[in-house]
């Protein structure tokens, strides 16, 4: 048997299987929906079973957390972590709403404790840590907890020696976390760079939308970066960028699709062979197809499993 | 004290009243006796007016004294605190951001890499700096100096004070967000003592970029935020009149950081600012990078990586439940 | 073996030849009987031109076969020899150059990173990739692929084949020389086992920048120069009609290499180019690659360091006299 | 006594004076020149003087290698190494004009051996290796002779820990010398790469003209970029670049004031002023104020000097 297959079958036994908790909870009721991006008719059983991607147009509707990570992990494998990490509101933030109003109805709204989650699975049979953004949670702004749970992800990899993988959908810091929502972007850049010294694969996918303080922090520092097709990607939204500079914006602005062109994704891949190409690239970066490691390598057997 | 021309919303009041103060001392106080008595009094309720206004700012009057154009620049530090600068220019790749200042300058005898924002003091040297908010090459730029300054055992003294990292066309098609992420990469491993002063606006990621550290020095007029006040107002309010409101909701002020365990010191400010004393705030200034410094020095390379990172890991982290 | 478009000027004759033959074969052979003789003759005729033309090709002309348009190209190669590829764009600053190729194969089991220079097959691709001559960005594409390889313990396989670095305005404006020497200390220093596969035009600086490390393996035709023939006659001659003569003088053939202790191996390429028989020539270079591969990976990672590094310092060694 | 000078004492006692062999070799006789920047009539000695910059106008004149030499390097403290280093011609390279009668002829004209001179000296008190590039010598073009010499220069100073400083002028590769040439880039970027590791100090000085082969190696790996007024810089010559794009070249294209705005070269810096900022440079780069640097401290006392 080989190892990858031995990890399979073990992990299979340990991890207990995550239900999507809150699949669907955002789609109206009827069976029937129209795609924003073709504006056909779609069986909303046939968009689900292609992960929200629009069998006529390829068009990628938005995912929860869960639906993500469930499409990416090995089946069955999933396990999550820090599943119940709140935020308790540190400014006391009331201006417009209050912020613990806001966090209620976010939570009601998705049954999720926050806007990330996180947890441990088997990718293309490589032991990783997998990270998804739910858009609907505060627009997968990144407050404390995000940035705890981002950064415990990546030294749980590190400790753990797996892979991490980070699908991103976010508006950017968490405005009523004020300052501890900016100083997130640090906390995770420093995770990573910890994770990154110790030798280790990142691989980041970036959703649509992803931007702010999230894009400029953890996502991008990874060793390859893919990203969704149609995505918009970038620092500032475009509508500040077009009222800033007063200019038009080009064509393709921000898109997943001219990032490439401009250097900073590897590769826009379609949602229903995301999987597959993540199990790909994890495939070279766990390789260490030169021994002489010593330091560093990447992906051996994880340690503290066999407790 | 310095001459200033730019006036503060806020202290129209004040500058109303010493207009009719003038008014009143142009007059024949010969002629009217009570004249006298009147113009002691006006003196009188001016000064206790501004102990009143300034010893209490709230944080949007705050914010705009941050932004006073006759505030000391991160070019009146380099020049007030270093000697011997030699500019380093260039990210060795596109282009130098004139938005970003990088060198290399010696503080009371310490040999330091700095880096800096940097606003201009009028217009035109304004819209050659692009008003202080960097391309990426800036934060190419910035992060090329942080690693020489590793490399070369020497410290780096940061200045932060922008509006933000520049939302332009270009700016996002070079990887604004990249250039920003690769200086907190750089920035949260680096082997050598970080000092960052806040000495005016810190707008959002493109402060952070070089905005934390080993030690965090804010001006007490300074602000370091997560957002503007007038962009959280527009955003929660779909109005930006609500730029007071969210300037203290924001907890954005030199305390509110030191209270939130993000920032180390207050460098107190002369009345009405540092623009009224900038030869005051910027020995203050000094002593305080100094102090750090030289604490700083003493600590091994390793132990300040661990030491850093740990402080921002343990930020938010108070505020989470399980 | 492939029919074949594109004839090279020295090939002319025996064009001529063929044309005269097809004549002949048009003609009725039964109303002349001398005529079957006469083609016999002339087949016969030109099979040994053919041999005696190709078996002792000038550094000149082998320069022309290099630039081929039929000759396989890098995306040939990497179709040909690696499995499971992934391509890797950008270069995390400016932008992606399709002049480079950069991505991660399997060859015979071994996972590797791949770079190399990408000629277009036909007008449209030629222009999309710039005829494969790469802008700086290409360069940091390929050093950033080196990293990776680096990090994760992977060989790197790169394929040469660019007339040069692109020579324009933003080109020279983004750091030209710049993107390339950074490849060359990365190169340099490169802590995992570097493959080099002349595969046609090794044009100078650009080609080098992906063009040394452990094992340098060179296609029988391929050349690898300081400067082209043309321009080296253009500068020697001011004239750029001595290219057959600087060819030969700049000693740039594969064997030339291997002789010079450049180049280690010659892959043999069928008579007339590796055009003639692609499929023959990929199946001799996954071997040659395969062997070099096996051999490299059995190093231990500072001992190829060190070897590479003093492969390097002896070239020229020797023809230094003190 | 301060430590540096100590070193200057000390140095000055063991360094012998390497006189200028060849100053103003290519100066014609007249006492009177005409500035090629401003047209004025200058006199000789006063231009001289003056390192061959023009009183007038600023312009920057040629300067050979040891000229750039002893302005750069503390009184008396240069004293040259590989000064006798000639090439065997490895390709007996005979196309045109045979090699070895251009390299007699520059040999002849200039007085030095090759197109470059390295040696050891004091720099503002620090202990270095200089090197400066004579375009005189068959446009200061680098062989095996030029790439060995750089490749030592680097090797001895990571031996002794000196820093290096650098002025480079070169029409590029040696085209005489083929593929050996070419190779020389690789050559002394490994150097580089091996000094670099050390955490010494490099310091580049661009000269006019610097081009090719030459800049696109060891100069600009440098930690601190310096170059000269008007100096032209480049990979491709912009003849070249002219013919090939077929496009006007903007103005000041390739100048070093126009790579200090392309983020290429830190400063412009006048002749007159160079050696107190190279000093100046390196007062910093050799001063580790941060104590615990164990390894890749940079230019404490030399090895190997006592001797
Ligand atoms: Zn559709
Ligand atoms: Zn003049």
């Amino acid at each position: 048997m080989p190892v990858s297959d031995w990890f399979r079958a073990r992990e299979q036994r340990r991890y207990t299987v995550a239900s999507p908790k809150t699949a669907s909870a955002d789609l109206p009721d009827g069976v029937w929906l129209k795609c924003a991006g073709c504006k056909h008719t779609v069986y909303r059983g046939d968009l689900e079973k292609n992960l929200n991607v629009c069998p006529h147009c390829g068009h990628h509707t938005e995912l929860t957390a869960f639906e993500r990570l469930l499409a990416l992990a090995d089946d069955g494998t999933f396990e999550e972590t820090d599943a119940t990490m709140t935020s308790t509101d540190p400014l006391r933030f009331t201006a417009a709403k209050p912020y613990a109003e806001t966090l209620a109805a976010a939570r009601e709204k998705t049954g999720l404790s926050e806007a990330v989650v996180t947890g441990r699975a088997l990718v293309g049979g490589h032991p990783a840590v997998l990270g998804a953004m739910d858009f609907r949670f505060i627009g997968a702004s990144m407050g404390s907890v995000v940035g705890e749970k981002v950064s415990r992800a990546f030294d749980r990899a590190r400790d753990e020696r797996r892979a991490v993988v980070f699908v991103t959908a976010s508006g950017g810091a968490r405005m009523q976390e004020g300052m501890i929502s900016l100083m997130q972007m640090a906390k995770t850049a420093a995770a990573v760079r910890r994770f990154s010294d110790a030798g280790l694969p990142f691989v980041a996918v970036l959703g649509n939308p992803t931007y702010g303080g999230v894009t400029a922090s953890f996502p991008v520092l990874a060793d390859v970066i893919l990203a969704e097709p149609g995505a918009m990607v970038g620092f500032a939204g475009p509508k500040l960028v077009e009222e800033t500079t007063r200019q038009s914006l080009p064509k393709g602005f921000q898109t997943a699709e001219s990032l490439v062109r401009h250097g900073f994704v590897d590769a826009v891949v379609p949602r229903t062979e995301l999987a597959q190409t993540v199990a790909r690239v994890l495939d070279y970066l766990c390789a260490q197809e030169v021994p002489e490691a010593a330091e560093g390598a990447a992906c051996p057997v994880p340690r503290g499993e066999g407790s | 004290m310095a001459a200033v021309r730019h006036v503060m919303e806020f202290e129209r009041p004040i500058v109303e009243l010493e207009r009719q103060l003038e008014d009143l001392k142009r007059l024949d106080v010969s002629a009217q006796p009570e004249l006298a008595e009147e113009i002691a009094r006006l003196e009188s309720e001016i000064e206790m007016l501004k102990d009143a206004l300034y010893s209490a700012l709230t944080p949007w009057e705050r914010v705009q004294v941050a932004r006073h154009p006759e505030r000391p620049k991160t070019q009146d530090y380099v020049a007030a605190l270093f000697s011997e600068v030699v500019e380093l220019r260039g990210d060795r790749a596109y282009g130098d951001d004139e938005a970003m200042f990088a060198g290399f300058g010696t503080l009371d005898g310490v040999r330091c890499v700095v880096i800096g924002h940097r606003k201009g003091k009028n217009t035109a040297e304004n819209i050659r700096r692009n008003f202080g908010s960097p391309h990426p090459e800036g934060f190419r730029k910035a992060r090329r100096a942080m690693l020489l300054a590793e490399k070369f055992g020497l410290p780096v003294v940061s200045f932060l004070d922008t509006a933000g990292a520049y939302p332009g066309i270009e700016a996002e098609e070079r990887g604004q967000a990249w250039a920003i992420a690769e200086c907190l990469e750089t920035l949260a491993g680096l082997r050598t003592p970080v000092v960052v002063v806040g000495i005016g606006e810190g707008g959002s990621g493109g402060a952070l970029a070089i905005g934390f550290g080993d030690r965090l020095i804010m001006l007490e007029n300074a602000y370091y935020s997560v957002i503007s006040p007038e962009m959280a107002s527009l955003i929660l309010f779909k109005d930006p009149q609500h730029a007071a409101e969210t300037a203290s909701a924001l907890r954005l002020t030199a305390a509110d950081l030191v209270e939130l365990g993000i920032a180390d010191e207050v460098v107190q400010e002369p009345r009405g600012g540092a623009h009224r004393d900038p030869a005051l705030v910027l020995a203050a200034v000094e002593a305080a990078v100094s102090r750090a410094l030289r604490d700083l020095l003493g600590v091994p390379r390793d132990e300040l990586v661990t030491r850093r990172q740990a402080r921002l890991a343990a930020i938010g982290a108070a505020f989470v439940r399980e």
